[in-house]
Formats: C-alpha cells, structure tokens, sequence
C-alpha cells in the first residue's frame, strides 16, 4: 500500500474496505440475477476496480458532481446512492433510481449530483465540461469527477473535452481507469500512447498516474488533485492503473486474455490488498471481516428484495418525461 | 441599440436575432452564449457583433473547433442549472455534435426518470443559395425533428426571429433553432405592440382558398412569391409558415386543407425522407378523405448541392416549380 | 468453416453474415475488414469470430474507439483503390462518424466532378429489442436514406445475409447494410441453388391480396406473425421485404397496393419523419387513386426506447399492433 | 533563410520563387474576380502562407498524395493541378477540375492524386489514413500529405487520426498550418497547449516546428520528414509557423487583429524574403525578376481567358455522379 496510508486510522480504512466490499457483493449478486434472466441488456461489472471509485469519492465533497459509463455501479455506490433503488433500477423496477427506464448504464441520481451512466463511450466528457461550468459561474466551488476508461482516451470527445477544460479551467478531476482493455481490444492495440496521463501534456494540463489497485493511493491522489482544483488550478488527469477480473459484459468468452493474465491480477485484489495491510496494521480484530462481511451480504439481501418486491412503470406514462413539463430545482 | 419593443425601427434579421440574444442574456444571469467565433470575430453572419465587448467574456464565450465538446458542455451546464445558448456555426457541423444532441439532450430527461432537464437552446445557421457548395449547403431541420425529446423552431419572419429566443429558453427541453442564411439581410419592421410570440403554433401568412401550400424558413418566400404568381392565374392559395418542425402543429394545417382540399408541402431538404413527407403522412392519416388531389410536395433535388449559381437554382426549390406544383392539381393536365 | 454454395446446411444469420465476409476477403485482395473488436475479440456480436486468426491481421483489423477516424479512413482507402468492409460496432455509435459518411462518402463522388468513387461498405448492427435502453436501442436506417449517395440494405432473411455484401462491393457506391440484432440468432438452411441475391429490388415475401403490409429487416418477421394472425381471421394480406431502403424499389409495393387497395407501412424508427412516412408519400405522389382507404403505418413510438421489457415491448412495433393496423383499413369501425 | 539553404542553386531558388509568385498572382487574381462577382461563395486566400504549400510539395513525388482544406489553391498548383482548370473550377465552369461544381473550397485532381479540398475543419484527417493505409496495403511506397490549420488541431478528428496513424505507421506527414487564427480566434484562445508539434508526443510520433515563412526551411523540413516515412518510420507531425495577411475569407472585418500585427508578418513575407536572398547570392540578376513576373502575370491571364471562355454544366446534368456507375481507374 501507498506510504501515505501511514496515517490511515481504523474508522476510515474500515470505511473503504465497507464501500469495496458493498460493491463486490451488491454485483456479485448482479450477476445471479442476470443469470436468473432478472436483469437483463448489457451488464459491465466493476469487479477488480472497487479502489478507482472508492478511492475518488473520498475526496469529494456532496456539493460536488460526478459522471460516469455504463460500468458505474461502482461510482454510485460509493458516491451514497442507496443500494435499492440501484438494484431496483437494475431490475427495470419503478422504485429504480430512474423509474427503471435506464438500467444498469444509466444510473442518475439528482441528490448526490450523479450525472450518469453514460453508454456511449466518451460521451460523459462533454457534459462533465458543462457541469463544471455551471458550477463555475455560479459561484459554487464544485469540482465535477469524471470517470472514463482508457479506450475513451481514444475518442475525438477525449481530446476536445480536456482541451477545452485546460483553455477555461474548469474545475474537472478526469478520472480515467486504465483497466487494460476496451472489450477485447488491449492497451497497446488502441492507444499509440498507452500511459494516458501523459496525454495531459498536450493540454497544459496536470497529469499523473497511479496505482488503482490501491484505494489508498487513489484517495491520496484525488484528494491532492481536487485540493489543487479548488484552489483554481485547472483541471486534471489522473490515470488509474487498474484492472477489470470479468469479462467486459455478461456476452464475452474473454478469448482476448489468458486465465494466467487474469490470476495474476487478481493476486492485486484491491479488496483483500487492504484487508491485508488493516490486519497487518493492526486495525482489522477478531471478527470485524465476518461482521462487515455479514452486514454487506445483509444490505445486499435487503436491496433484491426490495428490487424484487418492486412495481414496473405503467405503460401508460412510456411517454411521460420525454419532453418536460419544467425543470426539477 | 435601441429596444425593439419601444419603437417600430428598421432592422434586419440578423439585428433581431442580436436584440433577441442581447435582451436574454441581459435579463437572466443564467443565460450565457457560446460557440465558435461569436465573440471577437462577431459571428460568421455577424449576428453576435460586439456582443463580447458589451457583456464580457464570461456570457459571450469564443470556443475551440471542437463541436461536440462544446454542445456537450452546454447541455452539462442546462443540467446543471444554466440556460446555455449554444450558437453551432451552421448546421453543416451539427453532424460533429449530433451524439450529444441525440444521446444526451433529447434522451437524459426521459431515460433519467425525470430526473434531469436539458433547458437548452442551439442556434444554426442552415439552407443553401449562397454558392456554398455541398458541405456547406444543408437544410437539416426537417431530419432533426425525427428525434424526440427535442423542439426544432424555424423562424422565417424578423419578428419570429426577434421573438422566439425568449420562449424558447424559457421551455425546460433542448430547442433548436434553425436560422436560414438567406434571411440574415432581410429588413423590416417589428410591430411594437407584439412583446412575443409562441412557439406551438403554425401561423397563416396569407389567405387562400385554392391550394394550400406549407412551408417554413427560407423557402416562406419563395412560396409567397409563387402565391402572388398564382394570383395573377386567378388562383387562390393559402400559405402556411409551419415555424415549428417539432412537434409539428397539424390542426392548422389540417383546417386549411380541410377548406381548400388540395396541398403542396415545400421545403429545402432533400425529398426522400424530407420533412414534407411526414407533414403529408400525418395529413393522410388525419385528413384522408378531404383530400381532392393527390399531395404534391416540392423539395431539393436528391444532391449535394453545387457550386455554381446555375446548379444551386436547379437544385432548390423556386417559385416557378411551387406554382407549378400547385397548378398541376388545380388544373391537372 | 464449409462452404454455403455446396450444401444445404443449416446457419445462423450470424454465421451468413460472417461466410460472406470472409469469402469477400479471400477473393479479393482489395477487400478488407476494420472496426471495433472485430479481430481478437470476434465482434461486438460474434460474427467476425476466428477470422482474424484465419485471415491475418492485416486483412481484420482491430480499431481504437474512434468512429469518425476509422470510418474516414474507409472512406480514403476506398478512394485510393481498396474495397474497405468498415464495421460500426452498431448503428447506435455511428452518430460520431456522421460528418465522415454524409459530407465525404456521399458527397465526393458527385462533388469531384466523378474523379473519385467511394466503394465503400459499411456494416452496422440495429434495432432495439435485447433491452440495452435508450441509447443502445436506435433504428437508424430509414434516417441514413434520406442522404442521396448512399444505398442502403436491410437484410432481413438468411440469404441476403449471407449473399448480399457481395453485390455491395462490386456497387461503386458506398452502401450502408444494417443487420438487425435480433436476427443474427436466427436459424435456417440456405438453398445451395441460390448463389447471389439483387440489390435493387424489393421482395413480396408472403403473397395476399386485401392488404399490404410493407416493411424490412427484424420488422419482417412480426409482420409475418402478424399476417399469419389475420389469415387466422380470413383476411389476406400481402408482405413486402424492401430490403433495399434507398434508393426504394416502389415498383414492387405500388404493384401490390394496385392490388390490394390498402397499406400499412411498418418499421421500428420513430414515427414522426420515419422511413414509412417516404413509403407512404411516394405512395401519395405515384398511386394515389389506387388507394381505398387512408395508408396506415406501425412505427416506434416517440420515445427514448427503455429498459424494462414490457415498456421496450409497447414502444416497438408489434404483431398485435400490426394487424390491428391492417383490420382498421379492412373493417374500419 | 535557413541553413540548408546553403546548397540551394539558381534553377531550384527561381523554381521556389516562380511557385509562390503563381500562388500569389493566382489569388490576386481570384480576389478581384470575387470583387467582380465572378467567382461566389466562400473564397479563402493564401496570402503569405505560399512558402508552406511550395516547401512541403518539393518533398512529394508524383506517386505520394495530397489532401487539404477550404484553403488550398496553393497546395493546388504547387501540387502541379494546371492553372486553367483551376480557374476555370474557381468560375464554376465545366472546364474546371471538378466540373465546376466544387469551387473554390473543393478541389479534386486524381491526375496528381489531390483528395480534396474540403470545407469540414478536420475533415481531411481520417481520409488521409485511408488513403496512405490503401497505399501501404498496395505496396505503393507513397506518402500522403495531409494539410490542416492551427484551429483544426481542436476537432475529435486530429486526436483520433493521429493516434490511429501512429498506432498502424501509417505514411503520412500531417502538415499543420498555423497561421495564428481560426477565423477570428486567436491561437491562445482555442488552443490549450499551442504549440501544436508538441500533441505529437501524445501519440508517440515524431513533431517538430519550422519557420512557415521560410520556403527552404519548410523544404528541409519536409524532405527529412518525408525521407523517414518513407524508410517506415511512421507519421510525422510537422508545424509550420505563418500567418495570413489578409481576410480569413471575403466577409471578415479582421476585428480580432490589428493591423501594426499585419503588417509585422508583411515583413517576413516568404516570397520577399527569398527574392532577397537570392539577389544576395547572386542567384536573381538583371530582369530576372520582371521576366518572372511577367511569365507568372501571363500564366494568371491565360487561365482567366480560359476560365471565362469556359460553359456551364448542363442543368440535365444536375444529377449525374451522385452515384457512380464504375470506379474510375
Ligand atoms: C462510441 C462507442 N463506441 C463503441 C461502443 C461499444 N463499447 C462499449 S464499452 C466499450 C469498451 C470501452 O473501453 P474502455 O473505455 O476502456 O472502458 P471499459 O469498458 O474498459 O471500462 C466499447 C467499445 C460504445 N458504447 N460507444
Ligand atoms: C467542423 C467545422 N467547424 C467550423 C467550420 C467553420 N470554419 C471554416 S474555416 C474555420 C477556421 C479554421 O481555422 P484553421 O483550422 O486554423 O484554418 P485556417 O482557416 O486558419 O487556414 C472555421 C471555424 C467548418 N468549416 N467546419
Ligand atoms: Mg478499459
Ligand atoms: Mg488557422
């Protein structure tokens, strides 16, 4: 774990290993109900990457915004958006985060200031712009985290959103998790530059990579760059090195990687990584892990069921909120 | 610059476009302008002339080339609480933004639940007869008014120009608002009295009993000019200005018609999959049986546009061959 | 991997779409594929599966994730003497590669004077059906037709999947093929007879005679279902395949609707400027006293297609729908 | 002048010089005939970027190939397209290169392999990678210069055709023409990291910058890089520092500069600046220069007679080549 972690009490590593665990578990069960045929459409599981997001929000504030991809239900667990209404949406229920209607890839949520759940890739690069732009004019000392992976560095959005931040300073933090791969396409097949924060340079922009299996240095790293943001210092990149264990959606046979790849990775399990360091430091007793593990598995159980408990959309209102009758304040 | 509302002055349709983004920006904190050179250099069609030296930097904002970043970032910041003005030089490079158009502005509010709108306004500059050639020639309105979630204006009159910007920020949904290039150096007067105008409704610009012919934007114009051509033939046609391309209001259309029984739909876009087709779809769904004649529709030649005046004519519409259309039902030959 | 000509085996559409790529890249040396994941990980949807093993990869290349940069690099290979198979992961992303096919491919040929073609395929997976929500779910064929330049297929059966990508690129042309996400699971034999397929025509796929239902691709197989369930209720109803959207054979669907008086035209854009609203216009303008009745048409509803089944299910066409459709014309109530 | 120039002799100096003089006079030319309504639409000169188009085409061999923008009756004729079907292009006449349908923003040759003129900014750059990966692909050891302004460096299409010709080493020289200003906005206000050569690192490619007014350096420049992409040493990014002296195109009030700026870059005037520096070799004696001049005024008089003589296309013509019936070969 990163040096800096020295100063990591037991409330607070506690804390992230909680929020890593409520994510593994809340789509571990994900994937038995989309084996169940109970959720359905695409499904990108975070599994290897908990540290990137849990890491980022610790660094935010809730006036603060965040955007993310299809593969954010990380992003909004950690960001506090209650597990049922995300599980409710995963089942296309009306009690969802939205209404059902946007499944797995299009989480929002008003309250904590999450703009999506964006399913094209990149396509959360600009609006993270205009969030932070909103913010900045109107005087609200925000910072808008962003989250992308690294196969939307590759995208024309990339290169004109990082520009157009650096030009106006927008207060974004660019998060981009560098999981190796986008679908089966690796690293080096699709980025002539595969150490993404370099391409900060290209902006005048602060960029740096670290370590995303390592929810310490992650938290380290988006603290400090978020600090450096509130204070005007423009926007920046950092590039979390990280890795996805699954497959990119429930559809992949994986042919693109080999098991040994995968294994070696997941001897970096952020999750047991941090476990591991709290034991060794002292921090993690007795059966502190059972209960943890035991209240997850329960805020998990308690979420399906009230999923699975759920009402579905009438189809009369299929039409409703297509135009809007006035902005939600 | 003096406030249109106080006097019945001479302008342009450029200078009511400027009034009408001048007095928004003005009376809302959260209204801001931006895109590619509407501040130093003042506009490609000068509509924004010195409006960054007047209201500062902050509300008139000069972007890099860079169309999807920028209308991303004004649909971002409608979200998150702004009324952007996003002027998109001409829609020849809505194409650049038209992910975020489509996947953001007009899906976030339903797909979120509500959750979220998108209170924003594009500005575009489209149409061909400036010798522009083909990338730079498109009529696109009628292609965006098949995405829902959106509201497509098309303001052919100065006072529609100088009137629309205020209801149109005022709606909670993206509204884009297609400007016809050659309407910029159109001069008239505003009618003091009219403070505004909706943004629902199409509107009767001349009475008729014949033929009724719809149209909006630029090809207004011409359409009036081939009325008057008709007029002189002792044929008596109704022209209507549709102004809004989404949602399309039929109840006007559909009473013409149902009156003059016969209909020519006229616009500049190209004729498969043009906006007309869908006006006389909805006309034989709702109005079939009042129908005399079959629906004639006159739209660009399937091109892209060219260069040369001769060959830009050819391709457009004109007044010759809405007339035309109009007599060949009337008077089948 | 056999050889469709020889026996009758049994496929998938998948399978024919992928027996056609890989026969086109051996026999041409001009001819190749790109894309997103169409190399090591076998295509976003399984077609392209062990070809890059097979055929190198030089001839299947994986892309980054740049839609605009690879599809505009098809189209200068294509103008420099290749045959470019370009893959649009699906027609969902291909927003971001608009500007490249509407203002180069579509246009340079005509706007070169004809120094330069663009023989140019691109392939895109479309429609909505697996629950992939609103930004996953478009339909965007009929849209793309309204660009002259383009020819568009639809194919909807075994056989044009297999068959047509041939004649697309011997087209001078860049043509646009639209394969249906729910079909590629689709089962069948081909007939070893049939060695090319037209790509010009349209296809009556079940005669009838008091109905004509017009439509194409995963639409045809509710249509089917749906003039199944009128026989049931001793009506006839006659489906036409268009499989070519642009340009439109009208000549088969105006045949048939001199026959059987009455249409509904059925596909899975959105309704308001959908491809059925040109069918049905062209039906105005070239049969309209053909027609007994008002022509109908089953589009999507005007929605953001989301996520929940049922709600996916009432935004779509659906057989129910369809034939409620045509009994309106038959029996009006 | 630049070092290299060193070996320059008189035929190669005079050659320079008589180029950019036939760009200038060219131009002049089409501003009067602008004046006069004769030629329409948007007409963007090249006044004082001549030594760029001339410089990078000495590089070029007649199997390379070029493509370029809405400004490019410079690349045109340095390229080698006659002058009378320029003009006759310029005056919408059938004689012209594209039937007179382009104009002036859309010029095709096929003859010297000119992919256009195009009027997207930006548009130019993913056609460039086709057609050098087509030349590769054929074994036609040919280069393809791709030109685009300053301000097009901001459009998704830069980063992605970069990355991607870097990604598959593709032979091309992507040629940046940074004249200060995209229409009315300043280099500083659109571009985050203005020093353009500098985005080349982003993508592991070779950049570097030259003195755009300098017809032997932007020369030296383009032979070394055309030379290593020839020997597959992948794309290059290069730079060349210009500016234009005059309008943008034929509607621009020039407010965003002022003219002490104008006429500070007159003074570096490329075509100025070489006649100088061969009259100081020794290269330019006697009536060198009016023999020149009137050749280049004579050239520029011949194709206006040309263009002006020529027809329009047939209005049943409209249509043709919208699809085309065979590939040219
Ligand atoms: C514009 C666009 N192109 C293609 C896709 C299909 N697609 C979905 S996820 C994905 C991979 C993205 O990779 P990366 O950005 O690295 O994120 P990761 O999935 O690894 O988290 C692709 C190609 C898409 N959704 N949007
Ligand atoms: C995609 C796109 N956006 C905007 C325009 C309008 N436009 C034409 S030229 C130009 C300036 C381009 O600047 P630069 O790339 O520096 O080239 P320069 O004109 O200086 O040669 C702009 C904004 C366009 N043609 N295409
Ligand atoms: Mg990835
Ligand atoms: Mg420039």
């Amino acid at each position: 774990m990163s040096e800096a972690k020295v100063h990591l009490d037991r409330a607070h590593g506690l804390k992230l290993l909680r929020e890593m665990m409520r994510i593994r578990a809340f789509e571990a069960r994900c994937a038995e109900l989309y084996q169940a045929e109970k959720i359905r459409g695409f499904l990108h599981l975070y599994d290897g990457q908990e540290a990137v997001a849990v890491g980022i929000m610790q660094a935010l504030e809730p006036r603060d915004a965040v955007i993310a991809t299809y593969r954010e239900h990380g992003q909004a667990l950690a960001r506090g958006i209650a597990m049922r209404p995300l599980m409710a949406e995963m089942l296309g229920k009306l009690e969802g985060t939205c209404r059902g209607r946007g499944g797995s890839m299009h989480i929002f949520d008003r309250a904590t200031r999450f703009y999506g759940g964006n399913a094209i890739v990149g396509g959360g690069l600009p609006l993270s712009l205009g969030v932070a732009l909103a913010d900045a004019m109107q005087k609200r000392d925000a910072v808008t985290a962003c989250f992308f992976g690294e196969g939307a560095a590759d995208e024309g959005e990339f290169h004109e959103s990082l520009n157009l931040a650096s030009l106006w300073r927008l207060p974004v933090l660019f998060v981009c998790e560098n999981n190796r791969y986008s679908m089966g396409t690796p690293l080096g097949v699709a980025e002539a530059e595969p150490e993404i924060w370099r391409k900060a340079a290209g902006y005048r922009m602060g960029g740096e990579a670290v370590d995303g299996m390592d929810v310490v240095a992650v938290e380290v790293a988006a603290r400090r760059a978020v600090a450096r943001i509130r204070q005007g210092g423009g926007p920046h990149l950092l590039e979390c090195l990280t890795y996805r264990f699954r497959a990119h959606s429930m559809f992949d046979a994986q042919l693109y990687r080999t098991k040994e790849e995968v294994a070696s990775w997941r001897e970096r399990d952020p999750i047991v990584r941090l476990q591991r360091w709290l034991e060794q430091a002292g921090h993690l007793h007795g059966d502190d892990l059972a209960v943890l593990g035991a209240e997850v598995a329960a805020e998990v159980e308690d979420a399906v069921a009230f999923a699975e408990a759920g009402t579905l959309e009438p189809v009369e209102e299929l039409e409703r909120f297509v135009t809007m009758d006035e902005v939600p304040s | 610059m003096s406030d249109a509302s106080t006097t019945a002055e001479r302008l342009t349709y450029r200078e009511a476009c400027r009034q009408a983004i001048r007095e928004a920006i003005i009376a809302d904190p959260r209204v801001f302008l931006m895109g590619e050179d509407v501040g130093r250099y003042g506009g490609c069609y000068a509509v924004t002339k010195g409006l960054m030296a007047e209201l500062g930097e902050d509300r008139i904002r000069d972007t890099p080339l860079s169309e999807s970043a920028f209308v991303g970032a004004g649909i971002g910041a409608a979200m998150a609480g702004m009324r952007p003005i996003v002027e998109v030089m001409t829609c020849n490079f809505s194409l650049l933004a038209l992910d975020q158009i489509l996947n953001n502005a007009a899906t976030i509010p339903h797909m979120s639940g509500g959750q979220f709108a998108v209170p924003l306004v594009l500005r575009l500059a489209t149409g061909a007869g400036r010798q522009l050639a083909a990338q730079h020639s498109h009529s696109l309105e009628g292609w965006f008014a098949h995405i829902p979630g959106l509201r497509i204006l098309a303001p052919a009159t100065i006072e529609d120009a100088r009137h629309m910007l205020a209801p149109a920020l005022a709606d909670p949904n993206p509204v884009l608002i297609f400007e016809h290039v050659m309407l910029y150096n159109m001069e008239g007067t505003l009618d003091p009295a009219v403070t505004g105008v909706d943004i629902a409704h199409a509107k009767v610009r001349r009475p008729g009993s014949d033929v009724t012919l719809v149209t909006y934007g630029g090809s207004l114009f011409k359409t009036l000019a081939a009325a008057e051509m008709l007029a002189g033939e002792g044929l008596s046609a109704e022209v209507i200005d549709l102004r809004v391309l989404r949602p399309l209001d039929m109840v006007t259309v559909v009473d013409s018609v149902s009156r003059t029984r016969r209909v020519v739909i006229i616009d500049e876009g190209w004729r498969s999959g043009s906006l007309s087709a869908e006006v006389a779809m909805r006309l034989v769904e709702e109005a079939f049986f009042e129908l005399d004649a079959p629906i004639r529709r006159v739209c660009a030649r399937e091109v892209p546009i060219p260069y040369p005046a001769h060959l830009e004519r050819a391709a457009l519409p004109q007044p010759e061959t809405i007339a035309a259309a109009a007599r060949s039902l009337v008077r089948p030959s």
